[in-house]
């Protein structure tokens, strides 16, 4: 567990980033940091590994403060990524991803052979191992970034908005990595966004803050759509919150009417389309057995007559919901 | 001391001399340098064999330059064109790497928004390329400008050195104070012209003066 | 001209063309050393800590100024010596100035994401420049120390004024004979001279530049 | 001399005198004593009323030849052998009228010598007195299998009043031979640190005497007699000019020129200050 | 109007950017370019102003080639924005503003009359009129920079990805400045993006294009949502198709139901909570009459009794929906 207590952190010029900050970013979960614009995300993430000296107040980690330690040597026992990845570019992807190991003086071959398996497990090609980071993309950049700060098998990594400067579509797939690689690994993870989607995405808690470094709320996602603590939140966490609330909502088991005569299976029982009278309109909308309540009520929204289907993890139909349904579901 | 007292006018004269001799080529260098970097940057296969050539002029020696040239111009060998024409030719060497350069710095989308707007070549070279220009030529600039204040000085081996005259002189007489004056005034020299060169830039380039820390939005 | 250069004779020997390449060698490369030797370490610490730039920029600027032949000469009547020295004190002081400045701006134009990233994961002042800074700076310093040969080479002609040898030998004993073959012949060597020492030095770019500070 | 003559004839102007020449440029070589007679030339004929020019301090012989075939100067102080031996590279003169007929004859088209001056400034080839004591020198022939170190100017090294006289007459090797100036202060400099152990200095110069340099003696006649002489273009030789030159020349004398000298390399008078005692001493009437 | 008839760009290197393309761009209103990166919506917007001229086929405005121009004066006359805005750092923000005028010819006096106008209706404050580029922020650079494309009344306006380099919540801030100025002006926009969320809410029509240039889909945007041509379309306008499709269901009017006892009301008649045993809870989900049926459904999935508060233009509540209510909406 990484604790603050009443940590500040005032700029020589005069600046307060950060506001007699205390809270508790609980091991082995990812904890995201979101707030507008110099909210003191970043100024906070960096009093972590030192990269920025608190003013005030007590930074501790699994109870131990950070300032008994020596900075270098906290920060090679922790994972950093930033946006842009700050790869080196002057090393190849598999150099910059063997960084800390060379430092902490491991053998060469282990280095490489552990940045190789790195290199696989944030999904990239082995093939690129050679190539140098100008030769790669924005997305697979801040994968090469994702890795070199994995290489030490650190049990903590801070990630400063890693993902904001790539595009919507290669972000989604980084999100996406990044929660499988969680589930695996494990690490606690503090990340820096000032996206509420992406915080809402990714993090088991959330903490929001206000400009000048106070912290508005720290809760779970779910619990932050449901229940802003003020106007601020409300305002930050913003429209559609009720609908992104469904997000966290998985009902155990939606009751699911029969199949009707209209949907037209293949032969392993997959849904292909409605019949109507003069022909078969494609199905346009499943949800599977055990996804979360927006998930079927998009499969109602997004269905030409109302009905969606529910597939089975094999993706047979197993049968259909329509508003009422999920109307009912809402309502409990 | 006394010497400097007594040989004011000397001083003077040489200090007139070495700033004409230094300046003027700077100036023509500007004047030929900007045009044959604009047409390298438009073909752009001229911009590297420009850059390279300029490489092997410049590493000519002076004071060779200063005797040959008379023999390819048909000057007199006293001329202080002679010496014009050789720093001209250093300056063009050296500058035109930083015009290009310079033309190049415009970001791609400001060259996109001033075609999109409707420039003409010229006129956007003029109105738009220059002016984003200005920062990296009088980088450029300062160099050789202080380059050939110091270059001025060899010509003294031929006998039109401006304060590079007062180094021979004192030189053959043994004499230390001409040839520390002559330093000195070298040294000031250049001081002030390279102040003046970033006071007219900056006048030139008001924006970069700017703080740049943007402020809070204002909705 | 070419009769100068064709003729065996005057390659050998000790006032043969070889031996004033040698000489001219020498000197440039003494000069070079000691001047990369003082401007590397003032360049790479002010780039690295980013402290004293100002200063330091602009006094190598105005160093820039100063005239390579009046140097020797007070060189010359300070030391009470001719020779080798003054000759040494004059092209040093014409090598440090483009040494520093591109020490200089190769390290401060590391992109600070970089320097941060590399902090953050635990290296030490020492091991951010030397693994860091100084790799990703050094195509600029080796266009430092090209622009230093440079001028050093073609300067070094000035050695020739002070009884010494090298290639300047030819130019300034052709501009008292008015011998222009003989002073094409030296300056023409000292531009072949540049050229070659430019390509080394281009070559030497290429193998101590990481390849990923070369892909566009 | 190469192309650089060839350039400079066909600049030279035309060959008949003027009547009357309102100005004139001055040059002189690059060491003290021809500036001190450009000098005394310049301000001679200021004092006639004629717009005068300097520009001291050219080069050496063969430059500021250069720069009077071309126009760049009109007017510089000569000596008649040196001259002589530039104007024509196989003189063996060795009486002082002989040179001066000589060089009357030889001199570029374009060009006119004035008269003579009995002062002269000679050529000489001097050792330090410790050298002349260990290897017993006193004349030049005694130079002869020394394994010595020779320095001096670029031209010297070259010329028959110099290295190749020393090699035709006296049979006269160097072991080396440095490359410094004409008698100036790296030359001197040199022989006095016993870095070359034999150079060429001119007999106006003081350092001979307060160093106790060994002058050798010369009994083949390699250096030639050196009376100062003007060397002017006839296009701005007027009967004015000349007079008032030879007027100069034939007050000056060897001793005056050597004191003159003195005063400017170790006093470090200026030459303009010490030319306008001179004339002020010695009026032109 | 404009019209691409069957134009072809091929870049010398052999690209084909845009092929075969045809469409027609309706005037006055804004027709928005999307689809992956790289599928050629750079290509095809800049070969209306001719900063690349076509290979092959016709592009016309209201049916003149437009080849038959000057390209200088053609330009002059169509405005273009384009990512970070392009400014001209060495002018300040009035002379950026008045390049197009005074290339034009006007007399200085009206092109920065002209210029000030401008400038506050893009939402600036006229005190930056004499700042520099670098003195703004990204979001008030592009909001000059829609300025400098307006200044000449050109009828067209191109815009390729204008608000992609700024942040989500400025983002959002330019995109309805450019919607209430559009109901303003009513210029031919032609708007680049790859997002198709942006491309959904600024678009009258979309164009979504696939790579190598070719055409996909040309509707507009509730047609797009309801019915994708195929599954690369399906696919690009994504999940959550049916809930985002809302945004253009304008139910004439929700049968509303009369306010409940437990609604609080201040004395103006604006809800403020829900009264329960203990305690009020606040009112988290209005929507006002005559907004979309997604406004709606969202107010209902957020409330946290389930019942959504409908409110007048003067924020009064005038009645209560619920999943019943929006559900039954949703079957018509
Ligand atoms: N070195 C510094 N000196 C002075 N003030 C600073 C410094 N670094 C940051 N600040 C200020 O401290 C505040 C917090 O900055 P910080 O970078 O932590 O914000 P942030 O939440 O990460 O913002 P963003 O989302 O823009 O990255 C801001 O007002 C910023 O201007
Ligand atoms: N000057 C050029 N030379 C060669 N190919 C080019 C050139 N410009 C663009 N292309 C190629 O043409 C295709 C279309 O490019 P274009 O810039 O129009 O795409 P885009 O849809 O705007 O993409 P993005 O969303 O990345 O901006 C791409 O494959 C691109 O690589
Ligand atoms: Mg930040
Ligand atoms: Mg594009």
């Amino acid at each position: 567990m990484i604790e603050f207590e009443d940590v500040t952190k005032q700029y020589p010029d005069g600046t307060v980033a950060v506001d007699t900050l205390s809270l508790r970013i609980p091991s082995n979960e990812i904890t995201v940091f979101v707030g507008p614009s110099g909210c003191g995300k970043t100024t906070s993430l960096r009093m972590i590994n030192r990269t920025i000296e608190r003013t005030s107040g007590r930074i501790s980690i699994d109870g131990e403060d950070i300032n008994s330690k020596d900075a270098v040597a906290l920060r090679r026992g922790i994972g950093y990524v930033i946006q842009h990845a700050g790869l080196f570019p002057h090393k190849t992807v598999v150099d910059n991803i063997a960084t800390v190991p060379k430092l902490l003086g491991w053998d060469k071959r282990r280095a490489r052979t552990t940045a190789m398996e790195l290199l696989e497990r944030v999904g990239l090609d082995v093939k690129l191992a050679e190539r140098y980071p100008a030769q790669l993309s924005g997305g697979q950049q801040q994968r090469v970034g994702v890795a070199r700060a994995l290489a030490a098998d650190p049990p903590i990594m801070l990630m400063d908005e890693p993902f904001s400067a790539v595009d919507p579509i290669v972000r989604n797939q980084l999100q996406e990595e990044l929660l499988r690689l969680q589930r695996d690994i494990g690490k606690t993870i503090v990340f820096v966004t000032h996206d509420i989607d992406e915080a809402i995405k990714l993090g088991d808690n959330v903490a929001i803050l206000r400009v000048g470094g106070k912290l508005a709320q720290l809760a779970p996602p779910s619990e932050l759509l449901a229940n802003p603590v003020d106007d601020f939140v409300r305002d930050f966490v913003g429209r559609d919150r009720g609908y992104r609330a469904l997000t966290f909502v998985h009902p155990d088991e939606l009751p699911v009417k029969p199949l009707p005569a209209e949907l037209v299976l293949d032969d392993a029982g997959a849904p292909v389309g409605w019949r109507t009278d003069h022909e078969v309109q494609p199905v346009n909308a499943v949800y599977k057995q055990g996804d979360s309540l927006r998930a079927a009520l998009d499969a109602v929204l997004t269905s030409p007559n109302g009905w969606g289907v529910c597939i089975d993890a094999n993706g047979r139909a197993v049968g259909i919901v329509d508003q009422v349904i999920v109307a009912e579901a809402l309502r409990s | 001391m006394t010497w400097i007292g007594d040989n004011l006018g000397l001083i003077w004269e040489q200090l007139r001399e070495h700033l004409y001799l230094a300046i003027l080529p700077v100036i023509l260098g500007l004047l030929i340098s900007v045009p044959l970097g604009y047409v390298a940057t438009r073909f752009s296969w001229l911009a590297n064999p420009l850059i390279a050539f300029g490489g092997v002029l410049y590493s000519l020696p002076s004071i060779a330059l200063f005797i040959v040239l008379p023999a390819i111009l048909g000057t007199k060998v006293l001329s202080t064109v002679n010496i014009v024409v050789a720093l001209t030719i250093y300056t063009v060497s050296l500058l035109i790497r930083n015009v290009i350069d310079g033309l190049r710095s415009v970001p791609a989308e400001v060259r996109q928004s001033a075609v999109a707007v409707g420039y003409g070549s010229l006129h956007r070279l003029v109105a738009i390329d220059l002016p984003i220009a200005v920062p990296v030529i009088f980088a450029g600039l300062r160099v050789v400008t202080v380059a050939n204040i110091s270059m001025v000085s060899v010509g003294a081996v031929i006998g039109i050195g401006g304060l590079g005259e007062l180094f021979t002189l004192g030189f053959q007489k043994d004499f230390l104070t001409p040839v520390v004056v002559g330093v000195a005034l070298s040294l000031l020299l250049a001081l002030v012209a390279d102040l003046i060169l970033v006071g007219l830039q900056r006048v030139l380039t008001p924006w970069a003066r700017v703080i740049h820390t943007p402020p809070v939005e204002v909705a | 001209m070419w009769e100068y250069l064709s003729d065996s004779y005057n390659w050998s020997g000790p006032e043969g063309i070889w031996a004033r390449i040698l000489q001219h060698l020498w000197y440039t490369f003494a000069a070079l050393g000691l001047s990369t030797l003082i401007a590397l370490p003032i360049g790479l610490r002010i780039g690295h800590t980013r402290r004293g730039a100002f200063l330091a920029i602009n006094l190598g600027n105005a160093a820039r100024a100063l005239p390579s032949l009046g140097l020797l000469m007070l060189a010359v009547l300070l030391t009470d010596q001719i020779g080798f020295l003054p000759v040494l004190i004059a092209l040093v002081a014409l090598g440090i100035p483009p040494i520093l400045a591109s020490t200089y701006a190769g390290l401060s134009g590391v992109d600070p994401a970089t320097i941060d990233a590399a902090r953050g994961m635990g290296m030490t002042g020492r091991e951010i420049l030397t693994k860091v800074e100084i790799p990703i700076a050094m195509p600029l310093i080796i266009s430092g120390v090209r622009g230093a040969t440079l001028q050093i080479v073609s300067t070094a002609t000035i050695a020739a004024l002070v009884s010494l040898g090298g290639l300047g030998r030819y130019v300034v004993d052709g501009l008292k004979l008015r011998d222009f073959p003989q002073m094409f012949t030296g300056a023409l060597l000292v531009a072949l001279l540049a050229i070659a020492l430019d390509l080394l030095f281009a070559v030497l770019g290429r193998v101590a530049v990481s390849d990923g500070l070369k892909v566009d | 001399g190469g192309g650089g003559d060839q350039l400079g004839d066909s600049n030279a102007g035309s060959t008949t005198a003027p009547a009357e020449v309102k100005s004139i440029t001055v040059g002189s070589a690059d060491f003290s004593e021809s500036q001190l007679l450009a000098e005394i030339y310049g301000q001679a004929l200021a004092a006639k009323g004629i717009e005068v020019k300097k520009k001291p301090n050219i080069g050496n012989r063969e430059t500021y030849m250069a720069a009077i075939k071309d126009g760049s100067v009109d007017l510089v102080p000569e000596y008649t052998g040196a001259a002589l031996a530039y104007f024509d590279k196989n003189s063996t003169e060795t009486s002082e009228d002989g040179a001066y007929d000589a060089l009357k004859k030889a001199v570029s088209p374009g060009l006119e010598i004035l008269d003579k001056s009995p002062a002269a400034d000679e050529d000489t080839i001097v050792v330090t007195k410790a050298t002349a004591d260990k290897y017993s020198l006193k004349s030049l022939a005694d130079l002869k299998g020394k394994d010595l170190v020779a320095g001096g100017s670029s031209e010297f090294k070259v010329r028959s009043a110099g290295l190749k006289g020393l090699k035709e007459k006296y049979d006269v090797d160097f072991k080396n031979y440095l490359t410094l100036d004409a008698g100036g202060p790296l030359s001197q400099k040199a022989l006095l640190d016993n870095k070359i152990q034999v150079t060429n200095l001119f007999t106006t110069q003081s350092i001979i005497k307060d160093e106790g340099l060994v002058q050798l003696e010369d009994p083949e006649n390699i250096l030639p007699p050196n009376n100062v002489v003007p060397l002017i273009r006839t296009d701005h030789k007027s009967d004015a000019i000349a007079a008032t030159l030879n007027a100069v020349s034939a007050k000056l004398t060897t001793d005056d020129l050597t004191d003159m000298v003195k005063r400017i390399d170790v006093g470090k008078e200026s030459a303009d200050a010490v030319a306008k005692d001179w004339l002020s001493k010695n009026p032109l009437s």
